[in-house]
């Protein structure tokens, strides 16, 4: 596959102001200071790379991933218990979190492969719920409902991770969405991305063209899936309880990541760092509001939706493209952008 | 006139028109053929006279009043009929489910749906063999056969055909000519896009060509027939 | 004068919002009640201070719990965190809360993660404000068995059921209530973990009924499970004993379960049962507008007052001085009488656990009765207020 | 010298109905064989099959003497097969370019070789001028054009079109035909689907008539002109 | 111990909560196929309807069955106000390519009835004992009189449905206009029409199943995530979209939940069932009940 990545020029302009807003993102915490600002910039990063991951499916190969909160399931608890009964470091449990899930993620790929997009990901749900009532089942193990209590990440070189300051959790996180999305940029601007988004346009039409289209499928699954996992075994050791619940690993965290990357503009990637901002941003704005918050929080999905149909970064680039056209570039339609 | 266009203009994307003023008219009891180059702006024509697109200058009148504003929706109950480009039955619907369909613009008068239905498969041997079979799995040209029969139902005063003979045997390219002549005959007025200049230009009254979004080429289609190659060779 | 600013914890939004509403209404009642009683505003080290709440609203979510909890640490500056509910809240938060050095007083998270850590020796700031379920649901037994032994109830089988909530609250219960039975030698012949908010149980039911059970017992948290799960016992027919536990946290079940209730038993909830609990009821009922649910408005309320009254004993927010007088301190309230352990086995299973004890002794419930609309303690019978009547 | 395409004894049915009765037929490399018949003769199957898309009841397809039959489309693709559809199956969402270039993701090649084989491309069918536009404003004609470059761009040994003519304008047709014609001419076989009986004998001579499902004859399209039962099924008086 | 008694009562139980599975997932389904949202604030319509019934039942008054009307009646009008006002300008503004938008929108209406039914109604359950109290007896097996009227509406409603969308004018405009919405316009059918009358049919039934269970389903804020679920669940296996996919995958989802229940070992049954849907899901990819009606 490595001739699949050859038509990859990597400093373009979109990746630069990509890296600008990464740095002004480590910029903010450490400035601000404290450790509120710090927390809520931790949730947004993590549901914004979420909404990444999602999106990684969701836009480039129409895959709802309505499961996507059981991968996260599958790499907190895989490394917890990781570390738990084998006594390897957190570090390394993101990785074994990460593969966990991705194992998971080709078992229900290859499983599913025949399913068209939705199919995939709707039946990743049960997926998910399986898992989640196996952990709640399998108490001696897990200790199930009652909470798996899980430590936090061991220092390294020196430098220690107590969750008492949670700057140095903004900091791991920062740094393990900053490769996540490198990865998926050169991914999806790839020869692999072009395929991805003519599988999605046409499936039949693509294979015919001698492209194995589940593999492609499949790559796409399984590396989405890997990367979820990663950012499961963060929270874990980040949150430090872990229960299988629906709010924390089940339908409703699914429909909040879902909601990040379709605010944010499917397709894009990028779009779901908007739409972490906003949305995680604005819930704790209007804490003091109670009821309302959420109330408000409902009128702004629609609100949204109904204002920048494509999400903030369709309406970005619908921006842009009027300007740009306005300084006399070319009037052509483009129905649809990348990256 | 039954049909009136004037100095249309449509476009797809800001700035850029695919039509820059066409003017056009169709008369009863008569057939116009349009004719152009892939691109030349033929269905863009035929979609905005039915009101899938807005157009940005001109006018289009029916029957004398202007209907520029239509819906889609509402050219049946004016006795416009329209093929559309590309496949337009209901896939998923049987074929005889298809044909009642047609039938939606006078539902309410029971006897006359039911036996416009009937005289459709009586017409169509073809249709008669798959009545109960999903659209969706039809032949190409079958779909074709059935999209035509669906559109004739309501006895349209003004046929809007988009490429009827795409994907039909020439024995089935002939008999939808005839048809064509037959509508004629009822006191149709028909507008017809095809990529055979020969059979538009041997059924046509009248003749427009279309290039890159104006007409450059207009008359009697009797003028035309004996340098239809000529034509063709050079404009299209 | 000084403020002193204290979180609130609850599941004020989302699936678990009566709770948490109930908790937010104890709370104030108690913070007004309190007022008028010239117990605010409060002397700290001399100055005097009143109190303000923060509300930390966790959504039934560790995550936004802590989201919730920076947010109220941070910005709001509370110094002091107050009642909740979820066991995982409540565990996701006392380690957040010991390295913050913020006392969390009445936390009602029961698990016996939280006593066990609290064993391990690190947590002298958190004030567990419900026993381990282990300590509360062994009670239905020796009820049963009381019954028994009284000639008040003859079971036709030593049959029983356990149906629990998939919650670490329902677990612990069933797994503390099936040791119980078991010891009595009962067999138990099913122990069944429904989903969370499941509200049918006549498959489960059907299994029972076939197997000759003449006890059931349930713990479900949500008062419509509770309410399903005794009309669909009712009408499958089954025989003998059902032991609803949950069913006291709707305050309304009657209209939701009518006379289906008839004959079940409940050990889940303060009873509104002395002229104190009954002036206070209807009091809360006329300022939020709903009846309370005793078991999360009640104890809110007590465990502020309580919190008020260790305070202003203590007269310094210095976390090693308060939490010696919070320890100290006992306080009768509407519905417990409320004293902390100073180490395990001191009627709880850990120190700073609220400790468990007869009526008004310390941290128990009676076990009532429903018939009709009424619901009576039948249950230790030295406090009941009817006779035990068995089922069919 | 071995056929390049053997299809031997298909038979296919749907539902019970018959859609193919023993079709047999060969196709030499190098060749162009025309296929036609009556709407709903089977044409159309006949490439589902040959493609994989479609498995077959019974018989066998042999490319190069390589049992082929019931593979997947993509592996079929791969051993050469190169196709279009009656309703062309573009990428609607891409541009011009990009959907050549995705025909190009197996060929191994390095970004400028890739970009020169797609300028040559654009340049043979004559898109150059859109190639940055998005297919889906592209007018019909053209997407059935610019699907048959897309399939040519895989360098495929045996190039099969469904009605590759229908919606398309005479300057394309002729670009088309001797774009095909130049590609038979380096040894591509070719089977092409048509109901345009006045282009296609200007691609081949010969062609095969399949009605109701069955091979009625194979011969010059100049000897099928005369078939009485021929011109009474397909032609028409 | 499992006696034919035994499998009959669980048969029943299967089939007479599958029956509102599958009603909730036809609604749902219905909505999918023609509007091409998935409705996730299905469950809250679900909500509104349980509210409704309860208002006019116990606290106007009505006699049940009127009540009943009332609420679906309430819950179409809503339905389609819902259509009007939000979907349909949504549509309007992203042509064909709106569908996967939606799903941000119903999520939106979601969040907001749930918690607007918080801050009006408050957090607590209103609910009712029973319609028609009493149960009926055959040998061993039993089935309370509450479930027989659910299983005779949900019957009774689906026959209908199915009836209407087969049979009907109306009903053969619906589901072409879900197939072709361009050529069904050419046709004269007004679409826009079509699309509110389809959502408004998905809101009453869910409003009515809301209605008629109210006595195991109370109305609070946030009862529809329960009912959702099911729904979303029955829709897959039934084969998205298809609206009699779904009323068949109702039951047997019922059955399978119900024989799972009585057969797994303890504490694993959710895990079982939800194991036995992916199955399904694996086996018959396309989902159970759809057929293939387009060819390449
Ligand atoms: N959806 C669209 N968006 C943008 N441009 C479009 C769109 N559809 C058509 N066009 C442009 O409008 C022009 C006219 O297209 P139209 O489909 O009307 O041509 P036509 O004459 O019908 O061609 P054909 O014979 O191939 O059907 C084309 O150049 C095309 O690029
Ligand atoms: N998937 C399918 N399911 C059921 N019937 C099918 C299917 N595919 C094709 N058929 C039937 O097989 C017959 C042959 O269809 P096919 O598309 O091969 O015809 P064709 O020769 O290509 O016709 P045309 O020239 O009209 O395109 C038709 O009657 C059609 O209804
Ligand atoms: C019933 C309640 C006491 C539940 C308990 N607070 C818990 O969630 O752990
Ligand atoms: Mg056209
Ligand atoms: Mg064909």
């Amino acid at each position: 596959m490595t001739s699949l990545f050859k038509n990859f020029r990597f400093p373009d302009r979109r990746a630069l102001v990509i890296c600008a807003l990464l740095a002004g993102l480590a910029a903010i915490p450490s400035l601000v200071g404290g450790r509120y600002i710090p927390a809520v910039f931790t949730s947004i990063l993590l549901f914004f790379i979420l909404g990444a991951l999602f999106d990684f499916m969701l836009g480039y190969l129409r895959i709802v991933n309505f499961g996507i909160a059981g991968f996260l399931c599958a790499g907190a608890y895989g490394s917890a218990l990781s570390v738990q009964y084998f006594h390897i470091t957190p570090w390394t449990g993101l990785l074994v979190g990460g593969l966990a899930s991705a194992v998971i993620g080709l078992i229900t790929g290859v499983l599913t492969l025949r399913l068209r997009g939705i199919y995939i990901g709707l039946t990743t749900l049960f997926v998910m719920e399986t898992l989640r009532f196996a952990i709640s089942n399998a108490r001696e193990v897990t200790r199930g409902a009652s909470g798996l209590t899980v430590g936090g990440f061991t220092p390294l070189f020196g430098m220690p991770f107590p969750r008492s300051e949670p700057i140095t959790y903004y900091y791991i996180i920062l740094a393990l969405v900053i490769v996540t999305y490198a990865v998926l940029y050169a991914i999806v601007r790839s020869r692999i991305g072009l395929v991805f988004k003519a599988i999605r346009d046409d499936e039949l039409g693509t294979s015919v063209l001698g492209i194995h289209v589940v593999r492609y499928k499949l790559f796409n699954f399984v590396v989405a899936s890997f990367f979820v996992g990663v950012f499961g075994a963060f929270y874990a050791h980040y949150i430090g309880i872990l229960v299988p619940t629906a709010e924390e690993f089940g339908i409703q965290r699914t429909v909040e990541i879902l909601t990040i990357a379709y605010v944010g503009g499917r397709g894009t990637l990028w779009g779901s760092l908007l739409g972490a901002l906003f949305l995680v941003g604005m819930q704790e704005v209007l804490r003091d509001l109670q009821e309302w918050r959420l109330v408000i929080y409902g009128l702004s999905l629609i609100l949204i939706i109904t204002v920048f149909p494509s999400g903030f970064a369709g309406a970005l680039r619908q921006l842009g493209e009027r300007f740009s056209s306005r300084a006399g570039k070319g009037a052509h339609i483009s129905t649809k952008g990348d990256a | 006139m039954l049909l009136q266009v004037r100095e249309l203009k449509v476009g797809y994307a800001s700035g850029a028109d695919v039509l820059r003023g066409v003017d056009l008219s169709v008369g009863a009891s008569s057939v116009t053929g349009l004719i152009g180059a892939n691109g030349a702006g033929k269905s863009t024509l035929l979609k905005t006279i039915c009101g899938f697109l807005r157009r940005r200058g001109g006018a289009i009148a029916f029957d004398a009043a202007d209907i520029g504003k239509l819906q889609p929706s509402q050219l049946a109950a004016h006795g416009i009929a329209y093929l559309m480009e590309g496949h337009s039955v209901f896939p998923g619907l049987t074929v005889e489910e298809n044909l009642i369909l047609g039938t939606w613009a006078f539902r309410k008068e029971r006897a006359r749906a039911k036996q416009a239905v009937e005289r459709a498969f009586e017409l169509s041997s073809v249709l008669r063999a798959k009545r109960k079979v999903k659209a969706g799995l039809l032949s190409g040209g079958q779909q074709r056969i059935l999209e035509m029969e669906r559109l004739t139902l309501n006895d349209p005063r003004l046929v809007i055909l988009d490429e009827p003979s795409l994907g039909l045997s020439p024995k089935l390219v002939h008999e939808v000519f005839e048809r064509i002549a037959q509508m004629k005959a009822d006191g149709a007025g028909v507008l017809v896009v095809d990529q055979s200049a020969r059979h538009v230009c041997a059924a046509s009254d009248h003749l427009y060509v279309l290039r890159l979004g104006e007409i450059c080429i207009e008359g009697p289609a009797a003028s035309f027939s004996d340098r239809i190659d000529e034509l063709v060779r050079n404009f299209i | 004068a000084d403020v002193i600013k204290i979180g609130v914890v609850g599941p004020f939004t989302g699936p678990s919002a009566k709770i948490g509403q109930d908790i937010q209404n104890g709370t104030k009642m108690a913070l007004d009640d309190a007022r008028a009683a010239g117990e605010l505003p409060l002397t700290i080290d001399g100055k005097k201070a009143d109190i303000q709440l923060v509300w930390i609203d966790d959504e039934s979510s560790p995550e936004k719990a802590v989201k919730a909890y920076r947010n109220a640490v941070s910005r709001e500056g509370i110094q002091m965190l107050l009642n909740g509910w979820h066991g995982s809240v409540g565990l996701a938060l006392i380690d957040l809360a010991a390295s913050d050095g913020i006392i969390s007083y009445g936390n009602l998270a029961a698990p016996e993660d939280i006593s066990e850590k609290i064993n391990a020796g690190k947590y002298t700031n958190w004030f567990k404000g419900w026993p381990a379920p282990k300590t509360m649901s062994g009670l239905y037994v020796e009820a049963a068995e009381d019954l028994i032994a009284k000639g008040k109830w003859t079971p036709p089988t030593r049959k029983a059921a356990v149906v629990v909530e998939d919650s670490d609250w329902g677990r612990t219960w069933g797994e503390a209530i099936v040791t119980g039975l078991k010891a009595k030698g009962w067999d138990v012949v099913a122990q069944d973990v429904a989903r969370n908010n499941e509200l049918e149980f006549n498959a489960l039911l059907t299994r029972y009924k076939a197997s000759g059970v003449s006890l059931t017992a349930f713990t479900l948290n949500a008062p419509a499970s509770a309410a399903a799960f005794v009309k669909q016992f009712h009408s499958a027919g089954l025989k003998g004993l059902l032991f609803a536990d949950g069913l006291g946290w709707a305050s309304n079940w009657h209209e939701l379960t009518g006379d289906a209730a008839n004959f079940a038993l409940s050990m889940d909830s303060p009873r509104v049962i002395t002229p104190e609990e009954k002036e206070w009821t209807a009091r809360f009922e006329k300022t939020f507008g709903m009846p309370p649910v005793p078991a999360a408005g009640g104890h809110a309320y007590d465990y502020t007052r309580a919190l008020i009254k260790g305070m202003s004993v203590a007269g310094t927010l210095d976390t090693t001085k308060l939490s010696a007088a919070l320890l100290a301190t006992e306080h009768k309230g509407i519905w417990q009488y409320y004293a902390f352990a100073r180490q395990p086995g001191d009627a709880a299973i850990s120190a700073y656990e609220v400790k468990a004890g007869p009526f008004m002794k310390g941290f128990s419930f009676p076990m009532v009765q429903y018939y009709g609309d009424k619901a009576p303690v039948v249950w230790p019978f030295e406090f009941a207020e009817a006779e035990f009547k068995a089922p069919n | 010298m071995t056929a390049l395409l053997t299809v031997d004894h298909v038979n296919k049915s749907f539902q019970g109905v018959r859609t193919l009765t023993d079709v047999t037929f060969d196709l030499e490399p190098g060749r162009i064989l025309g296929l036609i018949g009556p709407n709903g003769a089977g044409k159309t199957t006949m490439f589902n099959v040959i493609s994989g898309i479609y498995s077959a009841d019974s018989g066998r397809v042999l490319l190069d003497g390589r049992d082929i039959t019931n593979r997947s489309p993509a592996r079929i693709a791969g051993y050469g097969v190169g196709r279009t559809f009656q309703v062309a199956r573009t990428f609607n969402d891409m541009t011009v370019a990009e959907n050549l270039r995705v025909a190009l993701v197996n060929a191994g090649l390095s970004g400028r070789e890739e970009r020169q084989r797609i300028a040559a491309m654009l340049d043979r069918v004559g898109l150059t001028g859109v190639r940055d536009l998005m297919v889906s404003a592209l007018p019909d004609g053209q997407k059935k054009l610019l699907e048959a470059a897309r399939a040519m761009m895989t360098s495929p040994r045996l190039l099969i079109l469904d009605e590759p003519f229908g919606g398309v304008s005479a300057e394309v047709i002729d670009l088309l035909i001797s774009i095909i014609r130049g590609l038979v001419r380096e040894g591509v076989g070719c089977l092409v689907i048509s109901h345009d009986i006045v282009s296609l004998p200007r691609l081949c001579e010969e062609v095969l008539v399949l009605v109701e499902g069955k091979v009625m004859t194979r011969g010059a399209i100049s000897e099928i002109r005369n078939d009485a039962r021929i011109v009474d099924a397909y032609l028409g008086a | 111990m499992f006696t034919a008694d035994v499998l009959i009562q669980l048969t029943i139980d299967g089939v007479s909560r599958g029956a509102m599975y599958g009603l909730m997932g036809a609604g749902l389904a219905l909505i999918f196929g023609i509007l091409g949202i998935i409705n996730m604030a299905h469950g809250e319509l679900f909500m509104l309807g349980a509210y409704a019934m309860y208002f006019a039942a116990m606290v106007l008054g009505v006699p049940a069955p009127i009540a009943l009307l009332i609420s679906t009646a309430l819950m179409f009008c809503v339905g389609v106000a819902m259509e009007r006002g939000l979907i349909a300008p949504l549509r309007a503004r992203l042509g064909s390519r709106w569908l996967v938008d939606g799903y941000v929108l119903t999520i939106g209406i979601m969040v907001v009835l749930q918690n607007l039914a918080l801050i009006v109604f408050g957090p607590r359950e209103f609910g009712i004992a029973a319609f028609w109290p009493g149960r009926q007896e055959f040998g061993d097996v039993v089935i309370s009189n509450e479930r027989v009227l659910i299983l005779a509406g949900a019957l009774f409603t689906t026959g209908a449905l199915a009836l209407f969308l087969k049979k009907t004018n109306l009903g053969r405009a619906i589901r072409a206009t879900a197939e072709h919405p361009a050529a069904a316009q050419v046709l004269g059918i007004n679409i826009e029409r079509i699309y509110a009358i389809t959502f408004g049919i998905g809101a009453a039934l869910a409003g009515a199943i809301g209605s008629l269970l109210l006595s195991t389903y109370p109305a609070y804020p946030t009862v529809g995530g329960e009912v959702l679920l099911k729904a979303f669940v029955v829709v897959i296996i039934g084969g998205l979209g298809s609206v009699w996919g779904a009323m068949l995958a109702g039951p047997l989802l019922g059955l399978i939940e119900a024989y799972a229940t009585a057969f797994a070992p303890g504490g694993w049954q959710n895990t079982i069932t939800s194991l036995l849907v992916l199955a399904v899901l694996v086996l018959r990819p396309q989902g159970l009940f759809s057929r293939q009606v387009t060819r390449p």
